[in-house]
């Protein structure tokens, strides 16, 4: 039993902490995300680099064929310093739907060995305005034509889709709204006729896009996978991204309470440090106790035995419903601890909250997941 | 027992609802609807302002004699309340809730003259200088200092969090005349006029990227002693004075109890994602169900202190219970308008104003794009104007004796 | 506009203080419930003297006729002193019932006028172990025999059961175990043949009784009302009994706040008050908070336009689901902020707390309030 | 990264697993389970304390020169973890893990040699001297004082909250020898034989009507100077060096997580009175579903704190944030154990024990009848051994700096 990290994983852990103290700092974030791009090339290109981008693509595609330890601690980091780039949407997202979902390897040879070397970036459209967030409701409707498909309806909050080289859409080819059967992907070109976007950031700046399909035609050759039977890949890789997330929720909340904890040691009040009042003292004690929890149930995720099944999957979406919870807690004390200066545009804190508010619901919001929890602890 | 108004009180607000019906346009109503911030932008306040003066209201809170209509509690009560329902933008309490009230309680016959009428008609426009940078919660620690020399002070220092600073053509100011052994001593109010190269404002953003504060620099600016209020070391007092009025006497709820009405109406029409809407889903509703007891029990809570107002009895701490109360209501509210709308409610677009020509093709909806800079900025409302923490101090203090 | 108490109502609530300052303190009621019956003769008569066991109860049935405002006074002393007396039971929710069920006037002119003068106790039997807290779940049976009835299956937690002088009993004459329809109300001498009980003590000492009926025959001049139409007379009374069992809980809230009030400004620990210490002014702050808030909405519901219908019914199950919660709420804190001392017997805040966690859940707990809450907010 | 036994300990568990399967007697496990207090009685612990000491497993937390085992961290908690999944009585820690470590680590061979056995054996039940009336949460306040007369010491003073003392014939206690400046001075330990009749011990029952503390009164109670334990005035040292004990290295998650599984178990099979079961009622399931997670999270929080501890670090102030989590999941759980029984959750009996031949006719179920009794003991773990206000001001010293 250990629940230390190698020696190896802290190596990695410290290349990222050295990219961070090199390429970020507030005033250079800001920088980055007044770009059109929303994020620096550069950096891109650095992490490509540091073989950050195919850190969990397999060896044989240009990856390091890394597991979701390093990638735990990769976004971790990553929400330590509220990384700009594409990092989720494209070598997390993206590549293990490519991977879970290209039973014929039809696209895989193409598009992860360039999505390891940061060449091209890959954009998931998932969501839509209709489905809140079940993963089944997929309304988009891939009509079959001849050999083609014909797209259209909706999906949203795209990320990074304006600049993408490519989009994995999800479509319905058969089956009610929100059934598990009948649900295809599609790796559309971004400039297919028919397809246009709404572009805008959400509330940590990352850029999106809602997207509208107007009858786009893609050809036979645009699937990924047999039709009609993308789910669980789908969910699969949801699943995934949903560790991703709560790692950098777990990053960013630890920067706000070491910031808080660092803030109320200095600023005076009344004559006194405010972190000697006692009831601050209470509430970063609470906070501490809840940050500990949170970040010991994600190492319990790591640390289990290989599992997949019910319980593990149980567990995740728990992990993900508890951390979310806990991190809009310890982001809602770090604001009221630094008093108006935790308003501000101008204290990091603001933005890891912000951030906080996008990974606590992208993909799917607390209760969404406490009812994932529920439905699969009672068919456990 | 009896929450009904009486007789005289239900005539005046069918008046008051008459006014509203008639005078209340449209884009003044979607500008308020549209406003993520606490206060509204300058033009729509002093907009709907003017609309209110040519009726003889906008000193609504004053007296007869400083030129307000000399209502009684409930009857200001009801006005605001019928505000809030219609959905009137909010009046920007510097000038007439907390600059006014100061000079017709403190002030010369000529200031009196001078300043109200100015307040009244919008040609003035006034900000706090309170909070400095280094007194936020802890006013009386101040360090703004104003010298007398011959018939003026020269100011000098720092304000903080100055709410419309950058629209404002005068600021009432708290600045250190002497040096005593108690911060509180020593202090006096002053009157600065802004227009003054000594005078320097710069704006502090929100997280939502808002313009509502500023940062305002005192730089050897000139205070005739005319415009001093009050005695010199009187400003303490004067300042609790005011802090009373910023904390009390005003209606809440009502306008709580508007926007969980239309919270209920829209996830009524917001997909579940399985063939239903936000209402199957009971972990919304909890939350949803909770806030509107809540703001239930607000109201009454509301309406007994100004029946006790109506009898002469001053809420004194309890307006502390209120902003508690307020503050968590409507934080939680805010944050489940941004759950309400799913991905759609992470949106945060910076232009800015969302309403009028230039308010652009909004992301879903206008109020899913309203819902996170709404939440964002909500969160001041448990630090200014005395933080949570403080007003818990308050509640023991003069409520629990500890 | 006025939330004040009248006069009259204010006269009312001095003469209780009175009656508690007397008879009550938490040796006299440790002996009142030690005895067999529970509760004391010698107060239940005086309650009858002074006029409150016919509070509620119209003039010619022999009662004072008044309304909920008088109820709810005379309900948060009886939280306030901890009352052992059959009150709710009998002068509240047994009257209720009978006068809300008895269309045909069969009954009442009979036991009212008892009631009234504390020479009956009548308990009514609602509850069953299977339906939870369910108003509609009705599952012991009523069957038809010529012009009787036959009585079979069980109730719970009947109040005041084992000394009662009648028992009210809702039973089912026809439709499903769950249907508002075909609920019917009989009045059942407990000595009856077929039926048992089995006494014990709720967490506050109150006396009740689970019943079990086998086969217990009643005639058809035990029937209240007439048949399988109860429903909305039983949902009335529980809906006033609400009302009652808020109003306890709030005076016994304020109870244990007052006491935890007086003893955080004496208790030393390090050399101080305990009241001096700044976490403990902010909880207890809070505290006072949410006891105002509960009162308010309390207050609110009695000063309202006399109001029926859903808007009034949804406020009331608002109001229960609020009290309960905060009363536990406070109750907790009042133990915690006592230290060792609250978990004794000794203390009377362990013996508020009791009541609390009694009126808390009896028909009804919190979770269930507020369903019919929502789901009376949805009807509106 | 890696949350699994090493191959030896797996081997281990077996043993532990075997012996539990052969030696946990069903009327010791339904007696554990019927238990509504914090402690199980005496002859319950001492008679499964038998059973593990003819194993050699009684002091399963000491090291083999004391007469225990000399198991590894991880041993002891995967025998702490088997025992509470197999629903082992508790052992009551005073003799074993309180007074044993104190006397094998401070004691004088003599005292090694006359106690250390006896605990082990159940010869001598001890109870805890600590806390006062006057001094719960500020231990150092005690006011207990021992004067030396030649070779033995005359106690007087009470002591508070002393759980098993109606049971136990020695008692360690903390007694003042000398005032010096700081109250954390001039402590000194001192085992007591309560068989004298200067030592008198009164029930203090709890809220649940349970006989579990007591108060202790100590008129000229005799104590050889030999039952000193360490030197005089160094009571305060060895006070901190047990409560470090009391507090830390126990396994909690494990049974937590067992009665959540009971729990679940037993809510599936309660009807909600609509047809379904309480699983179907969200807020109850919300509530049940919270507390796993949060138990699942504690257990690898102390798996953590094991690994270190297997590694030579100590947990320090961590033990604090066990204290607090483990205290706020049993108290939440029993309420909801309550809440799921609905009326006959209600019920509070006071006949004890619940197990045996005289537990009677439980009303409901056994289940339905210990919840309201161990919901209401269960109060008691915010309070005792450090209450939660202690441990936040632990953790903000120890673990924050502040």
């Amino acid at each position: 039993m250990d629940f230390d990290f190698s020696e190896e994983q802290e190596l990695l852990r410290h290349s990222l902490t050295r990219f961070a103290a090199d390429r970020y700092g507030l005033d250079k974030r800001r920088h980055y995300l007044a770009s059109e791009l929303g994020y620096s090339r550069d950096n891109w290109r650095l992490l490509a680099e540091l073989g950050m981008l195919g850190l969990t693509i397999p060896e044989e595609y240009g990856g390091m064929g890394l597991g979701e330890i390093e990638r735990y601690l990769v976004m971790e980091q990553f929400g330590r310093c509220l990384l700009t780039e594409p990092y989720l949407a494209s070598a997390v997202l993206a590549a293990d739907l490519l991977l879970a979902a290209d039973s014929e390897a039809k696209h895989v040879d193409n598009w992860l060995p360039r999505i390891a070397a940061g060449e091209a970036v890959v954009a998931a459209a998932l969501a839509e305005p209709e489905a809140r967030y079940e993963r089944c409701h997929v309304g988009l409707r891939a009509q079959a034509d001849g050999q083609a498909f014909r797209l259209t309806e909706r999906k949203c909050a795209v990320l990074y889709a304006e600049h993408a080289d490519a989009l994995i859409v999800s479509a319905r080819s058969s089956g009610g709204v929100a059934a598990e059967d009948g649900i295809s992907l599609f790796l559309v070109p971004p400039a297919a006729p028919g397809l246009s976007m709404r572009p805008y950031r959400l509330a940590d700046g990352t850029p999106v896009a809602d997207i509208i399909f107007d009858n786009v035609l893609v050809g036979e050759d645009a699937l990924i996978g047999t039709p009609g039977t993308a789910y669980p890949a789908l969910s699969l890789a949801l699943d995934k991204c949903d560790l991703a997330l709560s790692a950098s929720a777990i990053g960013a909340m630890r920067a706000i309470f070491d910031a808080t904890l660092a803030y109320v040691q200095t600023r005076q009040q009344f004559g006194r440090k405010i972190g000697s009042f006692q009831a601050v003292q209470h509430r970063l004690a609470d906070a501490l106790v809840r940050i500990e929890m949170a970040e010991s149930l994600a190492l319990r995720l790591l640390a289990e035995e290989p599992a997949e099944g019910t319980a593990h999957r149980r567990l995740r979406a728990g992990l993900r419903a508890l951390v979310a919870e806990t991190a809009i807690e310890i982001g809602h004390e770090g604001i009221q601890l630094h008093g108006g200066m935790g308003m501000t545009d101008e204290l990091d804190v603001s933005h890891y909250h912000k951030h906080i508010m996008v990974v606590r619901s992208l993909f799917g919001d607390p209760d969404h997941h406490w009812r994932r929890y529920a439905t699969l602890a009672r068919a456990a | 027992m009896d929450m009904g108004f009486s007789d005289t009180d239900k005539t005046f607000q069918r008046d008051v609802q008459a006014f509203l019906a008639q005078q209340l346009t449209p884009y003044l109503r979607e500008a308020m609807a549209r406003t993520p911030t606490v206060f509204v932008e300058q033009d729509i306040a002093l907009g709907w302002q003017a609309l209110l003066q040519e009726r003889g209201w906008a000193g609504y809170l004053w007296p007869e004699s400083a030129g307000g209509p000399g209502w009684t509690p409930v009857q200001r009560y009801i006005f605001e309340r019928e505000c809030a329902i219609a959905g009137a933008p909010g009046l920007v309490g510097l000038g007439l809730k907390l600059a006014g009230p100061v000079i017709y309680t403190y002030g010369t016959a000529a200031q009196k003259e001078h300043f109200l009428p100015r307040i009244l008609s919008g040609e003035h426009y006034w900000c706090q200088g309170y909070s400095e940078a280094g007194a936020g919660s802890d006013l009386a620690s101040l360090t703004t200092r104003a010298e007398l020399r011959g018939d003026h002070y020269v100011v000098n220092g720092s304000k903080m969090w100055t709410t419309h600073a950058h629209f404002a053509n005068w600021m009432f100011c708290l600045a250190r005349t002497q040096e005593m052994d108690r911060p509180q001593q020593g202090i006096s109010f002053l009157l600065i006029d802004m227009d003054q190269p000594a005078v320097e404002v710069r704006p502090v953003l929100t997280l939502a990227g808002d313009h509502e504060v500023n940062a305002v620099f005192l730089d050897d600016a000139h205070v005739p002693v005319e415009n001093r209020v009050g005695a010199e070391g009187q400003g303490w007092e004067i300042a609790k004075f005011l802090l009373e009025n910023e904390r009390g006497g005003s209606c809440f709820a009502p306008i709580l109890l508007a926007q969980l009405r239309r919270l209920r109406e829209l996830a009524q029409g917001r997909p579940d994602g399985l063939g239903g809407t936000l209402l199957d889903q009971p972990s919304f509703v909890q939350k949803l169900c909770a806030l509107e007891v809540q703001a239930l029990a607000l109201e009454a809570f509301e309406l007994r202190l100004l029946s006790q107002l109506d009898k002469g009895i001053r809420p004194g701490g309890k307006t502390s219970i209120v902003k508690l109360v307020v503050a968590d209501i409507r934080q939680k509210l805010d944050l489940l308008k941004v759950d309400a709308h799913a991905h759609h409610g992470l949106a945060l677009e910076t232009h800015r104003p969302l309403y009028g020509r230039d308010a652009g093709d909004p992301v879903g909806s206008i109020e899913a794009e309203l819902a996170m800079p709404m939440y964002l900025n909500s969160r001041a409302r448990s630090i200014f104007g005395g933080s949570t923490e403080i007003q818990r101090g308050i509640i023991a203090k003069q409520l629990l004796n500890l």
